[in-house]
Protein backbone atom coordinates (compact mmCIF):
# COMPACT_ATOMS: atom_id res chain seq x y z
CA UNK A 1 0.00 0.00 0.00
CA UNK A 2 3.07 2.35 0.88
CA UNK A 3 4.34 1.84 -2.25
CA UNK A 4 1.33 2.24 -4.22
CA UNK A 5 1.11 5.62 -2.39
CA UNK A 6 4.22 6.58 -3.03
CA UNK A 7 4.13 5.96 -6.70
CA UNK A 8 0.93 7.93 -7.34
CA UNK A 9 1.78 10.82 -5.69
CA UNK A 10 5.48 10.53 -7.34
CA UNK A 11 3.51 10.64 -10.61
CA UNK A 12 1.43 14.03 -9.52
CA UNK A 13 4.65 15.62 -8.74
CA UNK A 14 6.55 15.40 -11.40
CA UNK A 15 2.83 16.18 -13.32
CA UNK A 16 3.11 19.29 -11.49
CA UNK A 17 6.60 19.90 -11.58
CA UNK A 18 6.65 19.72 -15.40
CA UNK A 19 3.29 22.09 -15.48
CA UNK A 20 5.27 24.72 -12.95
CA UNK A 21 8.18 25.16 -15.46
CA UNK A 22 6.72 25.01 -18.97
CA UNK A 23 3.04 26.94 -18.75
CA UNK A 24 3.10 30.40 -19.73
CA UNK A 25 0.59 32.13 -16.84
CA UNK A 26 2.34 32.34 -13.62
CA UNK A 27 -0.86 31.90 -11.29
CA UNK A 28 -1.17 28.59 -13.10
CA UNK A 29 2.83 27.79 -11.92
CA UNK A 30 2.47 29.18 -8.62
CA UNK A 31 -0.67 26.85 -8.04
CA UNK A 32 1.17 23.82 -9.33
CA UNK A 33 3.97 24.32 -7.24
CA UNK A 34 1.87 24.29 -4.44
CA UNK A 35 0.44 20.92 -5.17
CA UNK A 36 4.05 19.90 -5.67
CA UNK A 37 5.01 20.69 -1.90
CA UNK A 38 1.58 19.32 -0.87
CA UNK A 39 2.02 15.91 -2.17
CA UNK A 40 5.85 16.18 -1.06
CA UNK A 41 4.75 16.38 2.38
CA UNK A 42 2.67 13.60 2.43
CA UNK A 43 5.55 11.71 1.06
CA UNK A 44 7.59 12.97 3.82
CA UNK A 45 5.50 11.51 6.14
CA UNK A 46 5.41 8.35 4.06
CA UNK A 47 9.01 7.84 4.45
CA UNK A 48 9.06 8.53 8.52
CA UNK A 49 9.70 12.17 8.53
CA UNK A 50 7.27 14.02 10.30
CA UNK A 51 9.24 17.12 11.52
CA UNK A 52 9.98 17.83 7.79
CA UNK A 53 6.86 16.93 6.75
CA UNK A 54 5.50 19.43 9.19
CA UNK A 55 7.55 21.83 8.09
CA UNK A 56 7.08 21.90 3.99
CA UNK A 57 3.09 21.86 5.39
CA UNK A 58 3.55 25.11 6.99
CA UNK A 59 6.20 27.31 5.05
CA UNK A 60 6.06 25.46 1.57
CA UNK A 61 2.64 25.07 0.75
CA UNK A 62 1.27 27.84 2.84
CA UNK A 63 3.75 30.64 3.44
CA UNK A 64 5.29 30.32 0.20
CA UNK A 65 2.17 29.90 -1.94
CA UNK A 66 0.80 33.00 -0.21
CA UNK A 67 4.13 34.98 -1.01
CA UNK A 68 4.19 34.49 -4.12
CA UNK A 69 0.59 35.88 -4.58
CA UNK A 70 1.04 38.82 -2.81
CA UNK A 71 4.49 39.08 -5.33
CA UNK A 72 1.78 38.42 -8.62
CA UNK A 73 -0.36 40.93 -6.91
CA UNK A 74 1.94 43.56 -6.99
CA UNK A 75 3.21 43.17 -10.31
CA UNK A 76 -0.18 43.11 -11.96
CA UNK A 77 -0.35 46.42 -10.03
CA UNK A 78 2.70 48.02 -11.90
CA UNK A 79 1.65 46.54 -15.53
CA UNK B 1 -13.26 -5.15 19.61
CA UNK B 2 -12.77 -6.84 16.39
CA UNK B 3 -16.28 -5.55 15.47
CA UNK B 4 -15.44 -2.22 16.62
CA UNK B 5 -12.53 -2.13 14.32
CA UNK B 6 -14.62 -3.55 11.08
CA UNK B 7 -17.65 -0.89 12.14
CA UNK B 8 -14.18 1.85 12.25
CA UNK B 9 -13.04 0.36 8.49
CA UNK B 10 -16.38 0.71 6.80
CA UNK B 11 -17.19 4.14 8.16
CA UNK B 12 -13.54 5.05 6.40
CA UNK B 13 -14.48 3.47 3.51
CA UNK B 14 -18.31 5.26 3.12
CA UNK B 15 -16.16 8.46 3.70
CA UNK B 16 -13.60 7.62 1.05
CA UNK B 17 -16.61 7.04 -1.39
CA UNK B 18 -18.18 10.51 -0.55
CA UNK B 19 -14.28 11.39 -1.46
CA UNK B 20 -14.69 10.08 -4.88
CA UNK B 21 -17.79 11.36 -5.34
CA UNK B 22 -16.97 14.77 -4.75
CA UNK B 23 -13.44 14.54 -7.43
CA UNK B 24 -16.41 12.97 -9.72
CA UNK B 25 -18.63 15.88 -9.63
CA UNK B 26 -15.51 18.14 -9.75
CA UNK B 27 -15.16 16.70 -13.34
CA UNK B 28 -19.12 16.38 -14.42
CA UNK B 29 -20.47 19.40 -12.79
CA UNK B 30 -21.46 22.08 -15.40
CA UNK B 31 -19.82 25.55 -13.87
CA UNK B 32 -17.84 26.95 -11.56
CA UNK B 33 -20.35 27.05 -8.78
CA UNK B 34 -21.74 23.91 -9.02
CA UNK B 35 -18.00 22.08 -8.90
CA UNK B 36 -17.16 24.38 -6.03
CA UNK B 37 -20.06 22.88 -4.11
CA UNK B 38 -19.23 19.34 -5.36
CA UNK B 39 -15.55 19.51 -4.78
CA UNK B 40 -15.93 20.79 -0.49
CA UNK B 41 -19.25 19.88 0.48
CA UNK B 42 -18.88 16.06 -0.50
CA UNK B 43 -14.89 16.08 0.03
CA UNK B 44 -15.82 17.85 3.32
CA UNK B 45 -18.02 15.20 4.44
CA UNK B 46 -15.75 12.11 2.92
CA UNK B 47 -13.03 13.55 5.22
CA UNK B 48 -15.11 13.61 8.69
CA UNK B 49 -16.49 10.14 8.36
CA UNK B 50 -12.85 8.93 7.17
CA UNK B 51 -11.42 10.51 10.18
CA UNK B 52 -14.61 9.49 12.56
CA UNK B 53 -13.63 5.64 11.50
CA UNK B 54 -10.16 6.05 12.41
CA UNK B 55 -10.95 7.79 15.52
CA UNK B 56 -13.39 4.98 16.26
CA UNK B 57 -10.18 2.02 15.13
CA UNK B 58 -7.35 4.26 17.68
CA UNK B 59 -9.60 5.22 20.50
CA UNK B 60 -5.58 6.84 21.78
CA UNK B 61 -5.55 9.60 19.07
CA UNK B 62 -9.81 9.94 19.03
CA UNK B 63 -9.16 13.60 21.02
CA UNK B 64 -7.09 14.73 18.31
CA UNK B 65 -9.01 13.82 15.49
CA UNK B 66 -11.95 15.39 17.23
CA UNK B 67 -9.99 18.08 17.09
CA UNK B 68 -8.97 18.30 13.67
CA UNK B 69 -12.92 17.56 12.83
CA UNK B 70 -14.14 20.91 14.82
CA UNK B 71 -11.12 22.74 12.64
CA UNK B 72 -11.88 20.80 9.12
CA UNK B 73 -15.53 21.84 9.80
CA UNK B 74 -14.54 25.55 10.52
CA UNK B 75 -12.11 26.18 7.72
CA UNK B 76 -13.20 24.25 4.66
CA UNK B 77 -16.91 26.35 4.38
CA UNK B 78 -14.67 29.58 4.41
CA UNK B 79 -12.15 28.51 1.53
CA UNK B 80 -15.17 27.39 -0.63
CA UNK B 81 -17.62 30.61 0.74
CA UNK B 82 -14.06 33.32 -0.36
CA UNK B 83 -13.55 31.58 -3.56
CA UNK B 84 -17.27 31.56 -4.63
CA UNK B 85 -17.46 35.29 -3.88
CA UNK B 86 -14.39 36.13 -6.19
CA UNK B 87 -15.44 33.78 -8.70
CA UNK B 88 -18.69 35.45 -8.93
CA UNK B 89 -17.23 38.97 -8.52
CA UNK B 90 -15.50 38.64 -11.31
CA UNK B 91 -18.14 37.74 -13.11
CA UNK B 92 -17.13 33.47 -14.11
CA UNK B 93 -20.12 32.53 -16.36
CA UNK B 94 -22.85 31.02 -15.06
CA UNK B 95 -24.81 27.31 -16.34
CA UNK B 96 -27.75 27.80 -18.59
CA UNK B 97 -29.78 26.10 -15.29
CA UNK B 98 -28.71 28.63 -12.70
CA UNK B 99 -32.62 29.43 -11.53
CA UNK B 100 -31.40 32.13 -8.83
CA UNK B 101 -28.44 34.62 -7.69
CA UNK B 102 -29.23 36.09 -4.55
CA UNK B 103 -26.03 37.99 -4.56
CA UNK B 104 -26.64 39.88 -7.94
CA UNK B 105 -29.86 41.01 -6.36
CA UNK B 106 -28.74 42.12 -3.46
CA UNK B 107 -25.68 44.08 -5.07
CA UNK B 108 -28.03 45.62 -7.19
CA UNK B 109 -30.11 46.93 -4.65
CA UNK B 110 -27.17 48.33 -2.69
CA UNK B 111 -26.37 50.28 -5.79
CA UNK B 112 -29.18 51.54 -6.65
CA UNK B 113 -29.44 52.96 -3.33
CA UNK B 114 -25.92 53.99 -3.27
CA UNK B 115 -27.20 56.04 -6.00
CA UNK B 116 -30.18 57.00 -4.56
CA UNK B 117 -28.18 59.13 -1.39
CA UNK C 1 -10.51 -7.93 7.70
CA UNK C 2 -10.24 -4.18 8.67
CA UNK C 3 -7.31 -3.92 7.48
CA UNK C 4 -8.08 -4.81 3.82
CA UNK C 5 -10.93 -2.30 4.12
CA UNK C 6 -8.84 0.31 4.81
CA UNK C 7 -6.50 -0.27 2.66
CA UNK C 8 -9.18 -0.24 -0.61
CA UNK C 9 -10.43 2.82 1.21
CA UNK C 10 -6.47 4.38 0.99
CA UNK C 11 -7.07 2.94 -3.07
CA UNK C 12 -10.16 5.27 -3.52
CA UNK C 13 -8.66 8.05 -2.07
CA UNK C 14 -5.90 8.29 -4.15
CA UNK C 15 -8.32 7.82 -7.33
CA UNK C 16 -9.85 10.49 -6.44
CA UNK C 17 -6.96 12.44 -6.16
CA UNK C 18 -6.01 11.52 -9.56
CA UNK C 19 -9.23 12.72 -10.85
CA UNK C 20 -9.14 15.84 -9.07
CA UNK C 21 -5.78 16.16 -10.48
CA UNK C 22 -7.91 15.96 -14.28
CA UNK C 23 -9.88 18.71 -13.35
CA UNK C 24 -6.88 20.74 -12.64
CA UNK C 25 -5.61 20.49 -16.39
CA UNK C 26 -9.01 20.57 -18.45
CA UNK C 27 -10.70 23.68 -19.08
CA UNK C 28 -8.22 25.77 -18.07
CA UNK C 29 -10.21 29.04 -16.08
CA UNK C 30 -7.74 30.07 -12.98
CA UNK C 31 -10.85 29.50 -10.70
CA UNK C 32 -11.16 25.87 -11.99
CA UNK C 33 -7.83 25.10 -11.07
CA UNK C 34 -7.98 26.51 -7.92
CA UNK C 35 -10.92 24.27 -7.45
CA UNK C 36 -8.78 21.14 -7.95
CA UNK C 37 -6.28 22.40 -5.68
CA UNK C 38 -8.84 22.59 -3.02
CA UNK C 39 -10.09 19.49 -2.87
CA UNK C 40 -6.46 18.16 -3.47
CA UNK C 41 -5.61 19.43 -0.01
CA UNK C 42 -9.27 17.95 1.57
CA UNK C 43 -8.34 14.42 0.25
CA UNK C 44 -4.75 14.97 1.50
CA UNK C 45 -5.73 15.36 4.95
CA UNK C 46 -7.27 12.02 4.97
CA UNK C 47 -4.55 10.40 3.56
CA UNK C 48 -2.35 11.51 6.08
CA UNK C 49 -4.66 9.97 8.21
CA UNK C 50 -4.90 6.89 6.72
CA UNK C 51 -0.94 7.14 6.23
CA UNK C 52 -0.92 7.54 10.37
CA UNK C 53 -2.78 3.71 10.50
CA UNK C 54 -0.38 1.80 7.51
CA UNK C 55 2.72 2.84 9.30
CA UNK C 56 1.03 2.66 13.05
CA UNK C 57 2.46 5.48 14.27
CA UNK C 58 -0.41 7.38 15.86
CA UNK C 59 1.72 10.49 16.76
CA UNK C 60 1.78 11.73 12.72
CA UNK C 61 -1.96 12.39 13.61
CA UNK C 62 0.06 16.45 14.61
CA UNK C 63 0.44 16.28 10.94
CA UNK C 64 -3.14 16.07 9.91
CA UNK C 65 -3.77 18.49 12.69
CA UNK C 66 -1.35 21.24 11.39
CA UNK C 67 -2.62 20.96 7.50
CA UNK C 68 -6.46 20.81 8.87
CA UNK C 69 -6.12 24.63 10.35
CA UNK C 70 -3.69 25.97 7.48
CA UNK C 71 -4.06 24.67 4.46
CA UNK C 72 -7.26 26.77 3.56
CA UNK C 73 -5.30 30.13 4.04
CA UNK C 74 -3.52 29.19 0.37
CA UNK C 75 -6.99 29.40 -0.88
CA UNK C 76 -8.36 32.31 0.73
CA UNK C 77 -5.56 34.04 -0.26
CA UNK C 78 -5.70 32.66 -4.39
CA UNK C 79 -9.40 34.19 -3.57
CA UNK C 80 -8.18 37.65 -2.15
CA UNK C 81 -6.01 37.88 -5.70
CA UNK C 82 -8.91 37.37 -7.48
CA UNK C 83 -11.45 39.77 -6.36
CA UNK C 84 -8.55 42.28 -6.70
CA UNK C 85 -8.22 43.15 -2.89
CA UNK C 86 -4.90 41.75 -1.43
CA UNK D 1 17.22 24.11 -35.47
CA UNK D 2 20.73 23.46 -34.39
CA UNK D 3 20.16 25.05 -31.32
CA UNK D 4 17.19 22.79 -30.29
CA UNK D 5 19.66 20.10 -31.56
CA UNK D 6 21.63 21.05 -28.88
CA UNK D 7 19.07 21.80 -26.02
CA UNK D 8 17.90 17.73 -26.68
CA UNK D 9 21.88 16.26 -26.44
CA UNK D 10 22.26 18.52 -23.03
CA UNK D 11 18.65 16.73 -21.86
CA UNK D 12 19.52 13.56 -22.97
CA UNK D 13 23.26 13.89 -21.30
CA UNK D 14 21.74 14.56 -18.23
CA UNK D 15 19.24 11.95 -18.18
CA UNK D 16 22.04 9.42 -19.06
CA UNK D 17 23.68 11.00 -16.00
CA UNK D 18 20.65 10.30 -13.85
CA UNK D 19 19.80 7.01 -14.81
CA UNK D 20 23.57 5.86 -14.42
CA UNK D 21 23.19 7.68 -10.49
CA UNK D 22 19.62 5.62 -10.51
CA UNK D 23 21.06 2.10 -11.09
CA UNK D 24 24.04 2.82 -8.50
CA UNK D 25 21.08 4.02 -5.73
CA UNK D 26 20.74 1.55 -2.92
CA UNK D 27 19.25 2.52 0.46
CA UNK D 28 21.75 1.42 2.92
CA UNK D 29 20.40 -0.46 6.04
CA UNK D 30 23.62 0.37 8.51
CA UNK D 31 24.36 3.32 10.07
CA UNK D 32 26.66 5.27 10.00
CA UNK D 33 29.11 5.39 13.41
CA UNK D 34 28.46 9.18 14.37
CA UNK D 35 24.13 8.03 13.62
CA UNK D 36 24.56 4.83 15.59
CA UNK D 37 26.10 6.81 18.89
CA UNK D 38 22.89 8.99 18.29
CA UNK D 39 20.34 6.30 17.98
CA UNK D 40 22.19 4.43 21.02
CA UNK D 41 22.70 6.82 23.70
CA UNK D 42 20.59 10.06 22.24
CA UNK D 43 17.89 9.57 24.07
CA UNK D 44 19.38 8.76 27.56
CA UNK D 45 22.06 11.79 27.47
CA UNK D 46 19.41 14.29 26.24
CA UNK D 47 16.71 13.20 27.65
CA UNK D 48 13.84 14.02 24.74
CA UNK D 49 11.55 10.95 23.38
CA UNK D 50 11.94 12.76 19.87
CA UNK D 51 15.27 12.31 18.38
CA UNK D 52 15.52 14.96 15.67
CA UNK D 53 15.12 17.68 18.54
CA UNK D 54 17.57 16.25 20.75
CA UNK D 55 20.03 16.40 17.70
CA UNK D 56 18.75 20.27 16.12
CA UNK D 57 18.99 21.43 19.56
CA UNK D 58 21.21 20.31 21.30
CA UNK D 59 24.31 17.93 18.98
CA UNK D 60 23.49 20.76 16.55
CA UNK D 61 22.45 23.70 17.86
CA UNK D 62 25.29 25.61 16.26
CA UNK D 63 23.43 24.98 13.14
CA UNK D 64 20.22 26.35 14.30
CA UNK D 65 21.79 29.51 15.82
CA UNK D 66 23.18 29.34 12.40
CA UNK D 67 19.76 28.99 10.23
CA UNK D 68 18.05 31.80 12.56
CA UNK D 69 20.71 34.14 11.48
CA UNK D 70 20.17 33.74 8.04
CA UNK D 71 16.59 34.24 8.65
CA UNK D 72 17.16 37.30 10.31
CA UNK D 73 19.45 38.49 7.34
CA UNK D 74 16.48 37.72 5.14
CA UNK D 75 13.91 39.43 7.06
CA UNK D 76 16.29 42.76 7.29
CA UNK D 77 17.34 42.46 3.57
CA UNK D 78 13.68 42.45 2.68
CA UNK D 79 12.61 45.21 4.62
CA UNK D 80 15.27 46.91 3.06
CA UNK D 81 14.58 46.55 -0.53
CA UNK D 82 10.91 47.05 0.19
CA UNK D 83 10.96 50.34 1.84
CA UNK D 84 7.69 52.49 1.08
CA UNK D 85 8.13 55.61 0.88
CA UNK D 86 5.05 57.90 2.23
CA UNK D 87 3.95 59.79 -0.31
CA UNK D 88 0.04 60.63 1.06
CA UNK D 89 -0.93 59.02 -1.69
CA UNK D 90 -5.00 58.62 -0.94
CA UNK D 91 -5.21 54.74 -0.47
CA UNK D 92 -8.38 53.10 -2.51
CA UNK D 93 -10.57 51.39 0.14
CA UNK D 94 -10.65 47.42 -0.45
CA UNK D 95 -13.69 45.36 -0.96
CA UNK D 96 -15.79 45.07 2.15
CA UNK D 97 -14.79 41.88 3.72
CA UNK D 98 -17.71 38.89 3.93
CA UNK D 99 -18.96 38.60 7.45
CA UNK D 100 -17.98 34.96 7.01
CA UNK D 101 -14.26 35.50 7.05
CA UNK D 102 -14.81 38.04 9.74
CA UNK D 103 -16.01 35.57 11.82
CA UNK D 104 -13.39 33.08 10.97
CA UNK D 105 -10.79 34.86 11.82
CA UNK D 106 -12.06 35.97 15.00
CA UNK D 107 -12.58 32.56 15.89
CA UNK D 108 -8.96 30.78 14.21
CA UNK D 109 -6.49 32.96 15.15
CA UNK D 110 -6.93 32.04 19.47
CA UNK D 111 -6.47 28.84 18.04
CA UNK D 112 -4.00 28.80 15.44
CA UNK D 113 -1.88 31.10 17.93
CA UNK D 114 -2.36 28.26 20.74
CA UNK D 115 -1.11 25.54 18.23
CA UNK D 116 2.14 27.43 17.38
CA UNK D 117 2.93 27.31 20.87
CA UNK D 118 1.65 23.84 21.23
CA UNK D 119 4.29 23.10 18.21
CA UNK D 120 7.12 24.40 19.96
CA UNK D 121 6.91 24.06 23.67
CA UNK D 122 6.25 20.20 22.78
CA UNK D 123 8.82 20.12 20.22
CA UNK D 124 11.08 17.32 22.47
CA UNK D 125 7.99 14.73 22.63
CA UNK D 126 5.99 15.49 19.88
CA UNK D 127 7.24 16.24 16.01
CA UNK D 128 7.41 20.10 15.64
CA UNK D 129 9.69 22.48 17.00
CA UNK D 130 11.03 25.90 16.45
CA UNK D 131 10.41 26.63 13.00
CA UNK D 132 7.44 24.87 12.65
CA UNK D 133 5.32 26.78 15.11
CA UNK D 134 7.13 30.27 13.91
CA UNK D 135 5.53 29.65 10.87
CA UNK D 136 2.04 28.85 12.66
CA UNK D 137 2.28 31.58 14.57
CA UNK D 138 2.88 33.99 11.37
CA UNK D 139 -0.41 32.36 9.42
CA UNK D 140 -2.25 33.88 12.31
CA UNK D 141 -1.07 36.77 11.41
CA UNK D 142 -2.04 35.78 7.63
CA UNK D 143 -5.10 34.89 8.52
CA UNK D 144 -5.81 38.32 10.42
CA UNK D 145 -4.95 40.14 7.03
CA UNK D 146 -7.60 38.38 5.08
CA UNK D 147 -10.03 39.62 7.32
CA UNK D 148 -9.31 42.90 6.92
CA UNK D 149 -5.82 43.45 4.30
CA UNK D 150 -5.26 47.15 5.79
CA UNK D 151 -4.55 45.67 9.37
CA UNK D 152 -1.44 47.23 10.49
CA UNK D 153 1.16 44.77 12.76
CA UNK D 154 3.24 46.87 15.63
CA UNK D 155 6.82 47.28 14.21
CA UNK D 156 8.26 47.71 17.18
CA UNK D 157 6.27 44.60 18.89
CA UNK D 158 7.80 42.66 16.29
CA UNK D 159 11.31 43.86 16.68
CA UNK D 160 10.81 43.93 20.74
CA UNK D 161 10.14 40.06 20.69
CA UNK D 162 12.47 39.20 18.08
CA UNK D 163 15.73 40.93 19.41
CA UNK D 164 14.70 39.63 22.94
CA UNK D 165 14.18 36.19 22.16
CA UNK D 166 17.49 36.05 20.04
CA UNK D 167 19.69 37.95 22.73
CA UNK D 168 18.12 34.96 25.44
CA UNK D 169 18.78 32.64 22.91
CA UNK D 170 22.50 33.17 22.92
CA UNK D 171 22.47 33.55 26.48
CA UNK D 172 21.16 30.00 27.54
CA UNK D 173 23.70 28.92 24.84
CA UNK D 174 26.69 31.02 26.93
CA UNK D 175 25.09 29.81 30.14
CA UNK D 176 25.51 26.12 28.69
CA UNK D 177 29.08 26.70 28.55
CA UNK D 178 29.59 28.05 32.00
CA UNK D 179 27.49 25.16 33.58
CA UNK D 180 27.78 22.38 31.34
CA UNK D 181 29.19 20.68 29.07
CA UNK D 182 29.22 23.18 25.83
CA UNK D 183 27.59 26.02 24.07
CA UNK D 184 24.03 24.87 23.85
CA UNK D 185 23.87 22.43 26.47
CA UNK D 186 20.86 21.63 27.66
CA UNK D 187 21.28 19.81 31.34
CA UNK D 188 21.81 23.58 32.91
CA UNK D 189 18.37 22.70 33.84
CA UNK D 190 17.53 19.23 35.50
CA UNK D 191 16.25 16.54 32.77
CA UNK D 192 13.64 15.47 34.50
CA UNK D 193 11.30 12.32 33.65
CA UNK D 194 11.54 10.90 30.09
CA UNK D 195 8.35 12.43 28.06
CA UNK D 196 6.70 14.64 30.59
CA UNK D 197 6.25 17.77 29.57
CA UNK D 198 8.89 19.76 31.47
CA UNK D 199 12.15 17.65 30.70
CA UNK D 200 15.04 17.64 28.47
CA UNK D 201 17.09 20.17 30.47
CA UNK D 202 16.32 23.81 28.99
CA UNK D 203 15.13 21.93 25.29
CA UNK D 204 11.46 23.69 25.89
CA UNK D 205 13.14 26.99 27.02
CA UNK D 206 15.34 26.63 23.54
CA UNK D 207 13.03 26.02 21.97
CA UNK D 208 10.12 28.47 22.77
CA UNK D 209 12.96 31.39 21.97
CA UNK D 210 13.42 29.96 18.30
CA UNK D 211 9.71 29.85 17.66
CA UNK D 212 9.43 33.29 19.14
CA UNK D 213 12.44 34.48 16.77
CA UNK D 214 11.27 32.66 13.73
CA UNK D 215 7.34 34.01 13.96
CA UNK D 216 7.96 37.21 14.37
CA UNK D 217 10.82 37.36 11.43
CA UNK D 218 8.01 35.45 9.20
CA UNK D 219 5.30 37.57 10.41
CA UNK D 220 7.61 40.73 9.41
CA UNK D 221 8.75 39.90 6.34
CA UNK D 222 4.62 39.60 5.66
CA UNK D 223 3.90 42.77 6.63
CA UNK D 224 6.56 44.24 4.65
CA UNK D 225 4.83 42.53 1.43
CA UNK D 226 1.68 43.63 2.50
CA UNK D 227 3.02 47.67 2.79
CA UNK D 228 3.63 47.64 -0.67
CA UNK D 229 0.33 45.89 -1.90
CA UNK D 230 -1.07 49.47 -0.01
CA UNK D 231 1.00 51.83 -2.00
CA UNK D 232 0.03 51.77 -5.32
CA UNK D 233 -3.85 51.26 -5.03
Amino acid sequence: MNLLILITLSVIMLVMAVTAVVHKKLTVAVLATGVVSLMASVMYLLMAAPDVAMTEAAIGSGLSTIIFFYVLNKIRKAK
Amino acid sequence: METLKIIGAIITLIGSLFLLLGSIGLIRMPDVFTRIQAGTKASTLGTLLSLLGLGIIYFDMAGKIFLLIVFILITNPVSSHMLARAAHFIGVKKADLTVVDKLEEKGKNHETKNSAK
Amino acid sequence: MANIILQIAGGIMLLSLVLSLYRFFSSGTLVNRVIAFDTMTIISISLIAMITHYSGRTIYIDVALIYGLLSFLGVVVVARYLEKSL
Amino acid sequence: MIRNFFIILIIAGLAGVFVSLFWEFGASDTLTPLATHYANNGAAEVGAPNLVTSIVVTYRGLDTLGEVTILFLVAAIISFFLKVEKKGQKMAPPRVSSEIILTASKLLVPVVLVLGIYVFVNGHLTPGGGFQGGAIIATAFVLLLMANPRFELNHRIIAAVESVSGMAFVLVGVLGILLAGGFLDNKILPLGHFGKLFSAGAIPIIYSLVGLKVGSELSNILSNFQDVQKDEL
